[in-house]
């Protein structure tokens, strides 16, 4: 074990993988000279050459749909785009062609690459820069997305993203960057769509991904000095999503509130719920509660983006609300 | 290498001599050209007999094209085209039974009939796909090119990629973003536009504000060259130049071949926005007929031999039909087979009306 | 009241409005010339000449943020984009610019315009032509999204629309051009925003829109004959989305189906079942059960896109085991 | 008409003679230059004091730049931009205060504060928004220019617009879209390409296939034209021509304006991809101590006419800063107000801690 932060985690992940398999290439803009927008790929130019980590120009569906022909040749790209906005810009090729590929055509080619991209609000970024559209893509047939929430997930499910064989959307958050955790060392492979339970309870479920993972985590251990115990599911992987763990938390606390980072209708939080409504339905004491974003653009007045999106406190609020409907006694 | 234009329009080409071509060479391009026109001809009847559904474009008017672009390309090379793709499907050498049992949604077929006429695909053959976006296969074959620079170097016996699209293609987005990537990359493929003079029922003129596409490259200081698209061979040798320059330098192109669309943009379009003058126009440059006759003129066929081949291609067809209409479909036990390449957990295999639990009771709800 | 088809009444309706408004302009690819690749524009490029009939080149990103533009300064443009599945290259103008410039400039301007464009697999269009994502529009902020399911609300509909001062995408299908219904005569303003009661029932609900609603009215009406009495709730507004007839409805009912023809994860079935069940928890007899497409990348072979999709048979089915579930008695 | 190019590179431009403009103007270059210069060290000082968030984009060494275009720019027209705005936004005559308050994300910014630095907006100044997505002005300005030959003939006095875009966005599908658009169309528009010689940290070598960025009009038989961009009477001068041609023929028109960025990409870019070297160049090329030199050997300013400039620009600046900090916030009571500008049923205003229904019992859930 060693620790370091979310961002470390990527980087020596990509590493390992491009010393592993020569058919690892990353591509995107500025993550060579640069060394990337948020430094994932610091000093990859160096090391590998300007075959393996490309720059490419502001071209975010040529060089995205140039890496799904890669990949259908036989290399692994792993494409970073800058943030998860400007995947509108690449979205016809990672869903009308990557996705679609394999199946279309019979099976005859896969497409074996990744998309990392961070999504995330709260840096004063303003509407366009702010979204958490990952429900989108967690949508899609074809697709997988995934969502880890701490650096050890993000090395197992990045090193897992990398050696599977169809389209892997790596969502990352710009606020997790920064985040540390323990990283187990030596080779560690994730499995694409299982949830964790990345904290037991009895009395409440709360289901996150991704950032808000961090914050359910914060509020249980808050809960805990109050006698209130919190069972928290870290979602991990978007698509596949783990249904069975997350029923199985709510059959066994009977309550369930959703903490996500984009907007409430049609969220994935939307999902959940409705999942567990079919999946635990008997065993609900009460509605499940969704804690997520404001429906609006996102303004960038610090004061207006802090109440448009979902907080500790928040989620702390709704925790109580549920405990409450539901005659807990603490 | 500076753009060459052997003329301005439809009118200008200097044909090539054609007795500099083995007369066998001819033969079976004319062969070639038969097929496709006798496999879109029946292609045509069969959709409006249901047998084929969805969208269906023909090759119709474009045979020349087609055959002297596939004659260009070597098996080593990689092709990634259009929806527009019966004709490239059968010169490339998949089987006619195969390309029709696809077109029926047979399990037979090219893409084991989960792609239809829009998206015929022979990883074999190198045949990387035709695509239904518009543009959607250009970044793709970018990229494939790409991939190539990774795993040899130039040389005459390099592999190369040629990536068709249309005239109304060169007004997307992606055109521009990936002749551009080609060009900072220095990548091994040839753009071909096939130009048609339509989209749908749009003229070039109406759509592009440079009207002679070829010079598109000049965006990216790539070459480009227009040919006459009713001589197979005018398009083969400026093909084969593209690609030698491609497997070579690593130097991209652009070359645009002229042809007309004979029927409307897909099966069901009676193309009511063409002149019946027009119309007639374009039945007249049909470019079978034509080299038809300039190869009986020049001595290489006579006209039992050019029955004899129009006969063999029908037979072929026939075949083709035959083989598709004999062909089982797909299973729906197979359905969940091909949403992804990669095993995972959890992924739905789910049909519209079950549950998402098998058992939606507290006790036993499995995974979906 | 004159009967007339889909197709019909959203001619009509353009018609009408730019007799009306001469600031009402259409853009799009073969709208003019070729009337339309359904035929929903037919004589209006001779009518009313090509500047309010825009014939476009194959650039869906370039006309539809023209249209943005053009929006923004005081036209009412009606971009037709052929089908949903080409929206996707035009996202970035749609989401991130449409419908932003409201709210990220404070309101300094309006982008009135209406994207027209149909949904729908079933025509054997195969994977990249056949999808329904209009979950996705319907997820932001700044967009409006209608789906009316028969002529007489997608004249309404579409009169709202166009009026409206938002980016309204206005779902159609493929499927539904050729049915056919009675249309009130004269100007009508359709709401957006409301829900209808499709049909009056009291034993279950069944929740859909555009071309579902056809399915589930058809189901209802074959229950009705076994003494099951089917309430039908054609959402047809997806964004907003009105949570209040659909809870009132199953309220009633105490049972509740969604049929949509979009993939079930993370689809819009989602949100009415997460809906429901917070809306109606305690009436709720059962689970709310939803009916959507098989989650694969669509098959253009027949007997597979047939199972893929959801029928009249599969809505019956469980229809049927929701009753069977809360030991309905027929 | 052709393309007309005066030099090849930042060195070769023929400096227009300065005796023929009027003292006064000049004076006033100078003075909003001095402006701009302030304003933006000011945000960056700002910015490090964490009272501006986000991404901040700084026009430091586009000041000429900035002042031509905008002198040619008529009131009656349009402007859009990028995320790199204030200078734009401050010689279009937007108040400082009103600038630097959205920057603080103030209720009195030019957008409320709800847009930032990214996204300056006036719609009474005809300053229609900063764009934070690369390219993505292109497609809405091409539509102004659109609607504006809806309501106005061509002629002198006719509206335009002007679209200013980096040079790394040549490389995007939306340029391509839009040129094609505007070409086809002929609309009033001049796209502006501020050639500042690197996106992010890319050189436009690195980027473009074809550097020279105003050539790939040829695309769309669109003129372009490269201009001394640390020239603010040249840069008007080209700005103002193709204007003219936009106004009268509705001939759109690239024009590429060469100026060096002073500092990193952003605010929080050291930049550190540039040579020590290379940074001692660009600092040595700075249009701002150059453009006065300038002046002051014309004999249209002296020393302390300079002086006062900038004195007067830094009392600006600080007035603004002033007004941005004793702004009131923007309130959250007003947060739902700009989701929508028609009111319609069931829209949702929901704080992220509330129910979906405000009581979530059977009988009286009311609408979200
Ligand atoms: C992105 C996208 N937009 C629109 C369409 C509909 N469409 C299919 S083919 C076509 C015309 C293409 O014309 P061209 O590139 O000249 O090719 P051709 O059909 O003449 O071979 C259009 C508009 C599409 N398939 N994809
Ligand atoms: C679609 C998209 N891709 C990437 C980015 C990130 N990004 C912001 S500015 C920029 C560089 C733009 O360079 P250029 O066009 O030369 O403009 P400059 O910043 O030099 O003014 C990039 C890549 C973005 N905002 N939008
Ligand atoms: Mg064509
Ligand atoms: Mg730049």
């Amino acid at each position: 074990m060693t620790e370091m932060t979310y961002r470390q985690a990527l980087h020596d992940t990509l590493r390992a993988e491009m010393l592993r398999d020569d058919a690892v290439v990353l591509l995107g803009e500025e993550i060579g000279i640069f060394e990337g927008s948020y430094k994932i790929t610091a000093g990859m130019l160096t090391e590998f050459g300007d075959q393996r980590v490309i720059d490419t120009p502001i071209a975010e569906e040529g060089f995205t749909g140039a890496a799904v022909g890669m990949a259908m040749l036989g290399l692994r790209p792993v494409v970073e785009i800058m943030t998860l906005n400007f995947t509108l810009l690449a979205i016809d090729q990672i869903v009308n062609h990557g996705a679609k590929i394999f199946g279309m055509f019979g099976g005859q080619t896969s497409v074996p690459m990744v998309i990392r991209t961070p999504g995330g609000g709260g840096q004063q970024l303003a509407a366009t820069h702010s979204q958490n559209l990952e429900v989108w893509y967690a949508h899609v047939p074809g697709l997988k997305v995934v969502a880890p929430s701490n650096p050890a997930d993000a090395k197992a499910l990045l090193t897992a993203s990398i050696r599977d064989d169809d389209p892997v959307l790596f969502l990352e958050n710009l606020s997790l960057y920064n985040t540390k955790g323990e990283v187990p060392d030596g080779e560690q492979v994730g499995e694409i769509g299982r949830a964790a339970i990345a904290r037991e309870g009895s009395d409440i479920t709360v289901i996150s991904y991704s950032r808000a993972t961090l914050i359910a985590l914060e509020v249980a251990r808050q809960f805990e000095s109050e006698g209130v115990s919190v069972e928290v599911v870290d979602l991990r992987s978007l698509r596949p999503l783990d249904r069975e763990t997350v029923c199985a938390s709510v059959r066994k606390t009977t309550r369930a509130v959703v903490l996500e980072d984009d907007w409430l209708t049609y969220g994935v939080g939307a999902e959940i719920a409705a999942t567990i409504q079919e999946g635990a339905f008997d065993r609900l004491d009460a509605p499940v509660r969704r804690v997520a974003a404001a429906e609006v653009p996102l303004p960038y007045a610090k004061p207006l983006e802090n109440a448009a999106l979902p907080t500790a406190q928040d989620l702390t609020k709704v925790v109580g609300e549920v405990l409450d409907a539901t005659r807990f006694t603490r | 290498m500076a753009s060459r234009t052997k003329g301005k329009a439809d009118s200008g080409f200097a044909p090539p001599d054609l007795r500099a071509e083995p007369p066998a060479t001819l033969r079976d391009y004319y062969r070639q050209m038969t097929l496709i026109r006798a496999f879109e001809l029946r292609a045509n009847e069969m959709y409006r007999r249901a047998k084929i559904g969805g969208y269906c474009h023909l090759n119709l008017g474009e045979e020349a094209t087609v055959v002297g672009l596939m004659s260009a390309l070597e098996k080593r090379d990689y092709l990634f085209t259009t929806y527009r793709d019966h004709g490239y499907a059968l010169a490339r050498g998949l089987a006619p039974g195969a390309v029709m049992a696809e077109l029926f949604g047979k399990s037979t077929g090219v893409s084991k009939g989960l792609g239809g006429s829009m998206h015929l695909f022979d990883a074999k053959a190198r045949m990387l796909g035709g695509y239904g976006i518009v543009g959607g296969q250009i970044p793709p074959a970018t990229g494939a090119a790409k991939a190539l620079t990774y795993r040899g170097d130039p040389g005459p016996d390099a592999e190369a990629v040629m990536c068709l699209l249309g005239d109304g293609t060169t007004n997307i987005g992606a055109f521009h973003e990936s002749l551009n990537l080609a060009a900072i990359w220095h990548l091994p493929i040839v753009y071909v536009i096939v130009n048609n003079r339509l989209g749908m029922g749009t003229t070039v003129e109406r759509a592009s504000a440079e009207p002679e596409l070829f010079k598109r490259g000049c965006s990216y200081r790539m070459p480009g060259e227009r040919v006459d698209g009713d001589d197979p061979v005018a398009v083969r040798e400026a093909a084969r130049a593209a690609l030698t320059r491609a497997r070579t330098e690593r130097q991209p192109s652009l070359l645009e071949t002229m042809s007309y669309r004979l029927k409307g943009h897909s099966v069901v379009d009676p193309a009511t926005y063409r002149s019946r003058e027009e119309s007639q126009r374009v039945r007249d440059l049909d470019p079978l007929p034509a080299f038809r006759s300039r190869l009986i003129e020049a001595g290489v066929l006579d006209d039992d031999d050019a029955k004899a081949l129009e006969e063999e291609a029908e037979q072929q067809v026939a075949e083709a039909v035959d083989f598709a209409d004999k062909s089982p479909d797909p299973q729906v036990k197979d359905l969940f087979n091909y949403a992804y390449a990669t095993d995972v957990a959890n992924a739905s295999r789910r049909l519209p009306a079950e549950p998402v639990f098998p058992v939606a009771d507290d006790s036993t709800g499995g995974a979906s």
